[in-house]
């Protein structure tokens, strides 16, 4: 995978040049076995994460975005799922092949998780406080009377007012909005040095998912933590992402700084995305652009590109082969066979190895 | 010597509800109370009458009886005292008359108490009973555990509608027995100690004795026979291969005595068709279609091999018998005709009533109607084998047999309600086991008249079960009333007895059941009687070491 | 949670005077007569007498009312006689057993303590083992131990009482002579050797039971701990690197617990109704055997007491699951 | 449009849907929840009315309500000439053909044990009287109409993508030519791509069709999209109601404008430069609505008579209805002190 | 879009479907083979083992195993082979449909007390009635008022057989009603329901279609304990006197009669409680394999 400094942005400010990245996953395979057979829910993913910086995660729906994450630090249930191969670095240390102590120990102060669905992702039956300080003591080694304090400022980190009452209520006592920012302060609780955030905002509305967006803002001018962020909003990741990594199929589609993606799509998928959005500003389509058909089943291991059936500009050689991912601008890769500037297919070594292959 | 022996455990497969035995009819209940309280006189194991408070038996020789048989007069024994310490006198006899003549008491013996027109102390240690006419055999109140004699101090309060709130005295009678009770558990346990004042004083030999209730026959024999837990089981009837199974283990061992009880088959006289309104079923008004021939009786009664019931239900604790009374001695009718089955001899019979298998199906007919008997009795173990041995006998002999059975609670319980007591007879057969108290078969044998048949208009209450209705029979009850001689009285029994058995088979007698009781090898001293409290010589029991 | 308590409580008044109406009318229409042991060589004359003599002529209503009279007003003020030596009962007739002549009352009191001891530890035992299976094999889902818990609580819930009882007498006091085959209930502990030997004579019916209720027990406890294995909030737990046993044993648990708990409240009844058949084939003599008892001989006063208690353990009991399922589940409040 | 030359097809007057809180021993009625107060709105045949507002702001409720799928506490619901509320039980059911409601959530929405064609077939089942062979044909044909293979006929609603159970859902909804369809965030639990496919199909069948939508959704972008009027719900009430472009060029009420403000844009220049206007707070609970305007607690503008008098539902400018109180102090200027008592 | 000219299949029966997924469950499988060679045993032995259940031999009591006695005879000489097959049909005939009235019973209380307001509190009170009341007593109350018109009617056996189910039946129908009533309520509150009744459907429909096949589950494992106790508690009815004529074998009365002779005989015990205990297994199996097969998300994988 390319290693290309990645250009300075102003926001968050906290960009480090050629910074060692805190996370580095390389090749990552993750299937589950089913009844039906396997599911390639992960197709070797590679990408890195730089100390402080905000990395997107967009895709459709099951294009693996989940799962990927979760296979970090081991979250899948095993089975049905099954880390195939690769190479999960943080710390130094191999997440893939640690003890399952050490991936403990790397959960809540190493890695930090904020899951899709707030209602469900709180254990209904504790009080807030009691969820809050359970990885303070685990991992900080703090008494129960410390852990409250800490888990008072976490409340009032998110911005929960009342937040030394707030802790004696059950999660369902809280809005939609406010357990979204509990799980927030579940998972900054030991100040981890990676934060992967899993559509945190896509069950809220507009003005709660606003509030959550100022309050990441925030925090990571506070904390200067290395963010994953996961979401389909394009909206989202445009505001307050520096990278963006579109995934399609278990795959990793295109990725590169925000702006770069944003205006320049290198892959027939994230074109199409782009242009599905509508918008509350500015010319109203008369016609909403789909894109048409079905995401792959992901049955096997692709030997050709997954959104070939989707496609636009698709050839002969996308049936042939599955394209690898190369660099397409300073910091940007796309896994295409297209060019889309030239509107032919590519001519370098990509497409030739794989016409050959 | 009194309570040198420690302690003697008692099971009872029917757990003790009531010390005094004239709030329960309940065998058990008179049986363990009899350790307490006594009755002036009891039986033997042979069935004699035995002085226990009383200097001697009264008889018209000692001029105990009076000549005209209305009276009878009991010398109680100087110097009898209760457990409390206190005198024993005529005063509580006459009270215990009394308590169970109340009409408000609820008395569960007044049957022993029948006939009686006053009871009175002649001084302090006589009683005459007078009756208000001659009672050939006067040998019923004070005789036997079913009517012991209860403490007149104690039991002043509780006459009359007072008699259930006694509770504490019903529990813990203060009587003359061997023993007296310590604490009383209702259904449960019963902690008796040997009692201080006893009549001979170096008796009982155990100190003190425990009355333990629940579980079934064959667990109560185990614990005797095979664990060793417990002294002494009443009434362990449990299937013979069984018995000699545990008697292997060498523990203890079965004890049986025979008394009056027998399994019998009662034949219904009346039809019992469900086809019949109700309120006429089973009603003299229609004869049995089928039973009311005696020949298919007396067929019936002939493929019956007795032995072999006996063999598989009973071993040693059982006898075939032709016999609806088959004790005493004296009462007891040589007659054994029925004792070698006759398949052959029953078809013939058969055939002459007219009873032919015209379409070959296996079940005999006539004028198109088949030859099929219900058979009801209760639900039990050995009853329940019986009926399937007697079907397949009588399906040999060309009968079609259904089976029924009956929770007991309900067909021994006469609800008139309920169309499966014994009473009512809803089936063609009923096969029960019965008996009569003391030595005397008359109330026995009176029960056979045509006006005790139950029917709707007595509530379904009357003793004759079978409907049997024969003048010449009814002639012979009021005869026998009147007879006083003993002689002539046995005769006249033998004679009512086979009537009803072997002249028309009316009654069908099968076994002559018998006791079976099980007792450890350690306790000495256990002769069991069927005409008393199984536990009358408790206070002779004793350790062997 | 008041109010809702109090409401519940209010409504099973009526719900308790419907149930005893309808229990004295199922009693008094079964067939059975309370004389049904006197023997049959006893006239019907005398039968009539005794008949009277137990009340047994008054019309139904009349004897329901008496009852309910009795039920819930002269007992009450025994009960506060015994308790602080007054004399408001004094002379007013309690419920009397028609068998043993006792009030009712006291033959229950009496009771109590061996079926609650043998019943009721039973139940403890009972869930205490099925709980642990039913974790580990939910837990462990499809494995050996899994499809071992499942055989063995199929088998144990299909093979009858009376049958495990007898081969555990056979084995353990016939051939082993572990244990004794009698319960004794006057049994009172008072040093280690009275103590031993209770613990001795309760093994054997304590085993039997506590086999018959782990079976359905841990059953559902496996098929809870299943749904909630599954659940979002395990990830979480798991997420903030706690170790499986506190996700397992704390997380899961916890809500898992909730169904089972209920479930377990809603049997508790059942150990005061006793159990019937281990009651008799170890001679407990509880109250399980009584009410058979009682049936058996007819003893209407007993047996519609007895019921009637149950009656009210069952509603009662009803109300506590509701209730714990509130307290336990943050999510559920009654207004 | 608010043209004269269409005609309603629904008129919703004065709806109100509390739902009762009770408490106490004999379960007294100590309150209610007003998720639906007082609204009142006109759809004209063909057209699109979109419902925006934050969750729990009652939209739902405010279309199951005028389906009757909740009985209103009070308010008249006409449809197309007769009057939904009071109708009986049978004419309800008969009325049932005419109006349809695709649901939020396509997972819940159609019952996990039915295949596909049952699942469509269920209102044919119910209303008309067709063969089999006719059913099925329907069947096929509805599903051609929404786009899913026939294939898909016995397939179970879990077999399918979010986009594709949609569509069976409105399959559903369509199977008895209805002339009003209530949709309820149709596209909410859809994923970006897909949720384009389903509005594109709505739109589709609108033009084939002649249909008539109340189109529920908190996605301003797809609201922009496909209605022709907007109205805004806040806490129960609505609070601005005027003609798509209206309402997305010149937002006039505080909430609606805080509203726009916070939807992103998928263009990282244009977002960072993005002015928002952060609402402060959470949502009252619509069991405990403040005093005076329902907005009064998180308004950036609020002002003292906000909290103590509730604003009319006025029209402010031809079709453009509005409750608050700054424009309309503006626009009524001193006749305030009239125009309030009436409230 | 889709093709819409592509072949395709009209609906095909879903039981075929069901079928196909219960094939893949091993323990289904297993618990089914074994369940039909008992069904089969039952149905078919007499047939080749044309013995009378009820023949009482007298000559040959208590054999062990033989040729001519397979698995030897009791205490009256009656072939156990014949009566394990007998009482087998008899038991599993009781336990099958005393546990399907039992469900249906259950199940439709449950439903209507979950899905109809106003009626949750009464029939859940009744409820509570039916858990409460003396079960000996009502059952032999329903002796005395039924036995006789009902043998009229079907005969002997028809009749008895008829109430032992409905004893069974009306006694054991609480658990059920509980688990169900539980599962509507939550049910009840499902958006599908809502859209249902957004069609129009009415309430016994909406039951049967969308209430109904979603609570099979719980139904499944309430009936696979159903099976066991109906066939226990057949044979404590018939010491009632409630139950078949007394030489009618059940699978559980043979156990019961036996269990006294534990010693002396171990197989009579034996024979009748492996029985039992297989067909509860395997019940249990199938019904594990069934809920799976019915639920089509599981089907789906
Ligand atoms: N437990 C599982 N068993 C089988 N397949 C699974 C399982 N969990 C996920 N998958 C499959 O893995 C693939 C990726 O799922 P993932 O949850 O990562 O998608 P996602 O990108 O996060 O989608 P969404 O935006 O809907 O959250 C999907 O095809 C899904 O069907
Ligand atoms: N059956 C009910 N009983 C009591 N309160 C209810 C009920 N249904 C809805 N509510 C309340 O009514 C209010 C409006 O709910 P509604 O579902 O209409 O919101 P919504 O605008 O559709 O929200 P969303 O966007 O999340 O779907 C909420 O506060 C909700 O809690
Ligand atoms: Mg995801
Ligand atoms: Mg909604
Ligand atoms: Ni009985």
């Amino acid at each position: 995978m390319p290693r290309k400094t990645v250009q300075k942005q102003k926001t968050g400010g906290l960009m480090r040049d050629r910074a060692q990245p805190v996370l580095e996953v390389t090749n990552l395979k993750t299937i589950f076995r089913t009844r039906g057979g396997e599911v390639h829910a992960v197709n070797s993913v590679s990408f890195d994460l730089k100390p402080g910086e905000l990395l997107g995660v967009v895709g459709e729906s099951g294009s693996g975005k989940s799962v990927t994450m979760m296979s970090l630090i081991g979250l899948l249930p095993s089975p049905p799922a099954e880390v195939r191969e690769g190479r999960v670095m943080f710390d130094g240390l191999d997440l893939l092949k640690c003890t399952p102590a050490q991936l403990r120990a790397v959960r809540g102060p190493g890695v930090g998780f904020i899951f899709q669905d707030p209602m469900t992702s709180l254990n209904p039956v504790f009080t807030v406080g009691y969820q809050l300080r359970e990885p303070l003591i685990k991992h900080m080694g703090m008494t129960k009377a410390q852990a409250q304090v800490r888990a008072k400022e976490l409340l009032d980190l998110v911005g929960i007012p009342d937040a030394a009452q707030r802790l004696r209520d059950y999660p369902h006592q809280f809005s939609g909005g406010m357990r979204q920012r509990v799980m927030i302060a579940i998972a900054l609780a030991c100040d981890p040095k990676v934060l992967i955030a899993d559509e945190p905002t896509t069950a809220l509305d507009v003005t709660i998912q606003a509030q959550i967006l100022e309050l990441v803002k925030d925090l990571r001018q506070k904390l200067g933590m290395a963010i994953v962020w996961i979401t389909h909003d394009l909206g989202v990741i445009a505001g307050i992402a520096d990278r963006v990594m579109v995934m399609y199929g278990g795959q990793i589609a295109e990725q590169g700084p925000v702006k770069e993606v944003f205006a320049r799509p290198r892959h027939p998928y994230t074109r199409a995305l782009l242009q599905t959005v509508p918008s509350v500003r500015g010319e109203r389509a008369d016609k909403l652009n789909v894109i048409e058909g079905q995401p792959p089943i992901l049955r096997a291991a692709p030997t050709a590109c997954p959104f070939r059936d989707r496609c636009t500009t698709r050839f002969e050689t996308c049936d042939r082969a599955n394209p690898a991912r190369s660099p397409v601008g300073p910091g940007h890769d796309a896994a295409c066979f297209w060019d889309f500037d030239a509107s032919a297919p590519r001519t370098d070594a990509l497409i030739k190895e794989a016409a050959h292959g | 010597e009194r309570g040198s022996d420690g302690d003697v455990k008692i099971l009872y497969a029917q757990a003790v509800s009531t010390m005094n035995a004239y709030l329960s009819s309940g065998t058990k209940d008179i049986e363990v109370g009899s350790l307490v309280l006594e009755p002036l006189a009891g039986f033997n194991e042979k069935g004699e009458v035995i002085p226990r408070l009383v200097t001697e038996i009264p008889s018209v020789e000692n001029g105990g009886i009076s000549e005209d048989m209305k009276s009878i007069t009991w010398h109680i024994k100087p110097g009898m005292k209760w457990s409390d310490g206190t005198p024993f006198t005529a005063n509580d006899p006459v009270f215990t008359a009394n308590y169970c003549m109340d009409p408000a008491g609820g008395c569960a013996q007044l049957a022993r108490y029948e006939g009686i027109e006053k009871v009175e102390a002649l001084d302090d240690l006589t009683v005459k009973i007078t009756f208000k006419e001659p009672k050939p055999n006067p040998f019923m109140a004070f005789v036997g555990a079913t009517s012991p004699i209860l403490q007149a101090a104690q039991f002043a309060n509780c006459t009359g509608a007072n008699a259930s709130t006694c509770t504490e005295e019903n529990f813990k009678p203060i009587g003359t027995g061997p023993f007296r009770v310590t604490e009383f558990r209702t259904n449960d346990t019963v902690m008796l100690e040997a009692n201080p004042n006893y009549r001979d004083p170096a008796k009982p030999a155990f100190a003190t004795a425990l009355v333990k209730g629940g579980g079934d026959a064959t667990a109560a024999a185990r614990a005797v026979m095979e664990t060793g837990e417990f002294d002494y089981a009443w009434n362990t009837q449990i299937s013979p291969e069984l018995q000699a199974e545990l008697a292997a283990a060498g523990k203890g061992q079965f004890v049986n005595a025979f008394g009056t009880l027998v399994e019998r088959i009662e034949m219904n006289m009346t039809d019992p068709s469900p086809d019949l309104p109700e309120g006429e079923r089973s009603t003299a008004k229609h004869p049995h279609p089928i039973l009311s021939d005696l020949r298919v009786r007396k067929a019936l009664s002939m493929a019956i091999d007795r032995q072999i019931l006996v063999d598989i239900g009973y071993g040693e604790a059982g006898r075939p018998t032709c016999n609806l009374v088959p004790a005493p001695e004296m009462f007891a009718s040589p007659n054994t005709d029925c004792l070698t089955q006759d398949v052959e001899g029953a078809k013939a019979l058969l055939d002459e009533a007219g009873w032919t298998d015209s379409d070959g199906d296996g079940i005999r007919d006539k004028d198109g109607k088949k030859l099929r008997l219900v058979y009801q009795t209760s639900v039990n173990a050995i009853r329940q084998d019986f009926q399937s041995i007697i079907k397949q006998w009588w399906n040999d002999i060309g009968v079609e047999v259904e089976l029924k059975t009956v929770d007991p609670s309900v067909f021994f319980g006469g609800d008139a309600g309920s169309p499966d007591t014994i009473q009512k007879f809803y089936a063609d057969v009923e096969m029960y086991a019965n008996n009569f108290d003391g030595t005397d078969p008359e109330p026995y044998l009176a029960q056979y008249t045509c006006e005790k048949a139950p029917n709707p208009d007595n509530q379904w209450q009357g003793e004759n079960i079978n409907r049997f209705c024969d003048p010449a029979y009814d002639e012979k009850v009021k005869e026998l009333g009147a007879t006083g001689d003993m002689t002539e009285r046995s005769t006249l029994a033998k004679r009512m007895n086979e009537m009803l058995t072997k002249d028309s088979y009316v009654v069908v007698p099968l076994v002559d059941r018998g006791r079976l009781s099980a007792h450890s090898n350690s306790l000495g001293g256990v002769i069991l009687n069927t005409w008393d409290s199984e536990l009358w010589n408790a206070s002779d029991w004793y350790r062997i070491k | 949670m008041f109010q809702f308590t109090l409401r519940r409580l209010l409504i099973a008044i009526p719900t308790l005077l419907i149930i005893s109406l309808v229990i004295f009318l199922l009693l008094e229409a079964a067939p059975g007569d309370p004389l049904g042991d006197v023997p049959l060589t006893v006239p019907p004359e005398v039968k009539a007498k005794m008949r009277t003599a137990l009340g047994l002529d008054a019309a139904w209503y009349v004897r329901y009312f008496l009852w309910l009279k009795q039920m819930f007003w002269v007992e009450p003020m025994h009960l506060v006689d015994t308790l602080f030596g007054t004399h408001l009962a004094e002379g007013m007739q309690r419920v009397i057993s028609f068998q043993s002549r006792q009030p009712v009352m006291d033959i229950i009191a009496e009771r109590i303590p061996q079926t609650l001891m043998v019943v009721g530890s039973a139940y403890l035992v009972g869930v205490l083992i099925a709980v642990p299976i039913g974790i580990l094999s939910a837990y462990r889902q499809y494995s050996w131990f899994d499809n071992l818990g499942t055989f063995i609580s199929m088998v144990g819930f299909s093979v009858p009482t009376f049958f495990t009882g007898v081969v555990l007498i056979i084995l353990f006091a016939v051939k082993l002579k572990w244990f004794p085959s009698v319960y004794d209930t006057t049994l009172k502990v008072t040093d280690w050797a009275s103590f031993t030997a209770q613990l001795r004579q309760m093994v054997m019916p304590v085993t039997v039971l506590a086999l018959y209720n782990a079976a359905q027990i841990s059953r559902f406890m496996r098929s809870s701990m299943l749904d909630n294995l599954g659940q979002d909030y395990v990830r979480t737990a798991r997420a903030k690197g706690l170790t499986e046993k506190v996700v397992v044993l704390v997380h899961v648990l916890r809500n898992s617990l909730i169904p089972v708990v209920t479930v377990i409240a809603l049997g508790v009844p059942q150990i005061f109704g006793g159990a019937i058949i281990t009651e008799q084939v170890f001679k407990v003599n509880g109250l399980g055997q009584q009410l058979i008892l009682s049936i058996h001989a007819n003893d209407l006063p007993m047996v519609m007491s007895l019921t009637f208690i149950f009656a009210t353990l069952i509603v009662l009991f009803n109300l506590i699951a509701d209730l714990l399922y509130g307290i336990l589940d943050p999510r559920i409040r009654y207004d | 449009m608010a043209d004269g030359t269409r005609a309603p097809l629904l008129e919703v007057e004065g709806l109100k849907m509390y739902f009762p809180i009770t408490a106490g021993v004999f379960r007294k009625k100590v309150g209610d929840v007003k998720a639906v107060d007082d609204v009142s709105f006109t759809i004209y045949e063909g057209e699109t009315l979109g419902l925006v507002g934050e969750s729990g702001c009652g939209k739902s409720t405010c279309g199951r309500a005028i389906l009757r799928l909740y009985e209103p506490t009070a308010g008249r619901v006409v449809l197309g000439g007769e009057d939904v509320l009071a109708a009986p039980a049978s004419e309800l059911r008969a009325m049932r053909p005419r109006m349809q409601m695709v649901f939020q959530d396509p997972q819940a929405s159609l019952n996990p044990r039915m295949t596909v064609a049952s699942i469509i077939g269920e209102p044919l089942d119910e209303h008309t009287t067709l063969s089999r062979a006719q059913k099925l044909a329907r069947i096929y044909e509805l599903m051609d109409k929404v786009g899913l293979n026939r294939d898909f006929a016995n397939r179970y609603p879990h077999e399918f993508s979010g986009g594709q159970r949609q569509r069976i859902g409105i399959a559903r909804a369509l199977a008895l030519n209805p002339k009003f369809i209530v949709c309820d965030e149709p596209i909410a639990a859809l994923d970006v791509s897909i949720q384009a496919q389903v509005v594109n199909l709505l739109e589709e069948l609108q033009d084939s069709l002649g249909l008539t939508y109340l189109f529920i959704s908190h996605d301003l972008s797809m609201v922009r999209h496909i209605a022709d009027r907007v109205a805004v719900m806040y806490l129960g009430r609505i609070v601005e109601l005027a003609s798509r472009d209206v309402l997305y060029d010149a937002p006039r009420h505080p909430y609606t404008q805080a509203l726009l403000s916070a939807v992103p844009e998928p263009d990282p220049n244009a977002e960072t430069a993005r002015q928002r206007i952060i609402l402060k707070g959470d949502v009252p609970s619509p069991a405990n609505p403040p005093k005076g305007c329902n907005f009064c607690t998180r308004c950036p503008k609020v002002m003292p008579v906000c909290r103590e008098l509730e604003p009319a539902f006025t029209e402010v400018a031809p079709g453009h209805f509005l409750a608050c109180h700054l424009i309309q102090e503006a626009a009524v200027g001193a006749a305030n002190s009239g125009a309030n008592p009436g409230r | 879009m889709t093709e819409t000219t592509a072949t395709f299949r009209p609906p095909r029966n879903q039981w075929w479907d069901v079928w196909d997924q219960f094939k893949t469950h091993k323990g289904a499988l297993v618990g089914l083979t074994i369940f039909v060679i008992i069904i089969a045993g039952i149905l078919i032995g007499p047939w080749l083992w044309d013995m009378a259940p009820t023949y009482v031999d007298l000559r040959a009591r208590n054999k062990g195993f033989s040729m001519a006695h397979p698995l030897g005879t009791d205490q009256l000489g009656r072939d156990i082979l014949a009566r394990m097959m007998a009482g087998g049909k008899v038991s599993l005939s009781v336990g099958l449909t005393a546990m399907g009235l039992a469900i249906f019973l259950g199940t439709t209380i449950g439903v209507l007390a979950g899905y109809f307001r106003r009626l949750e509190g009464p029939l859940m009170r009744m409820t509570d009635l039916f858990l409460a009341l003396p079960l000996l007593p009502l059952l032999l109350l329903m002796v005395t008022l039924f036995r006789e018109p009902l043998s009229k009617s079907f005969g002997p056996e028809g009749g008895i057989f008829l109430l032992i189910v409905t004893a069974i039946g009306a006694t054991s129908w609480m658990q059920t009603a509980r688990i169900v009533r539980g599962e509507v309520l939550a049910l009840k509150e499902r958006e599908f329901v809502l859209a249902a009744r957004s069609i129009g459907t009415p309430a016994h429909r909406m039951v049967l279609r969308h209430i109904l096949p979603n609570v099979m589950s719980p139904i499944m494992v309430s009936a696979t304990l159903g099976i066991a106790s109906a066939i226990i508690t057949e044979s404590a009815l018939s010491f009632l006197g409630l139950g078949f004529p007394p030489d009618f074998p059940t699978w559980g009365r043979l156990l019961f009669d036996a269990v006294d002779q534990i010693q002396l005989y171990p197989m009579r015990v034996v024979l009748p409680g492996v029985a039992i205990s297989l067909t509860v297994l395997s019940v249990n199996y199938i019904g594990d394999g069934l809920r799976d097969a019915l639920d089509p998300r599981i089907r789906g994988r």
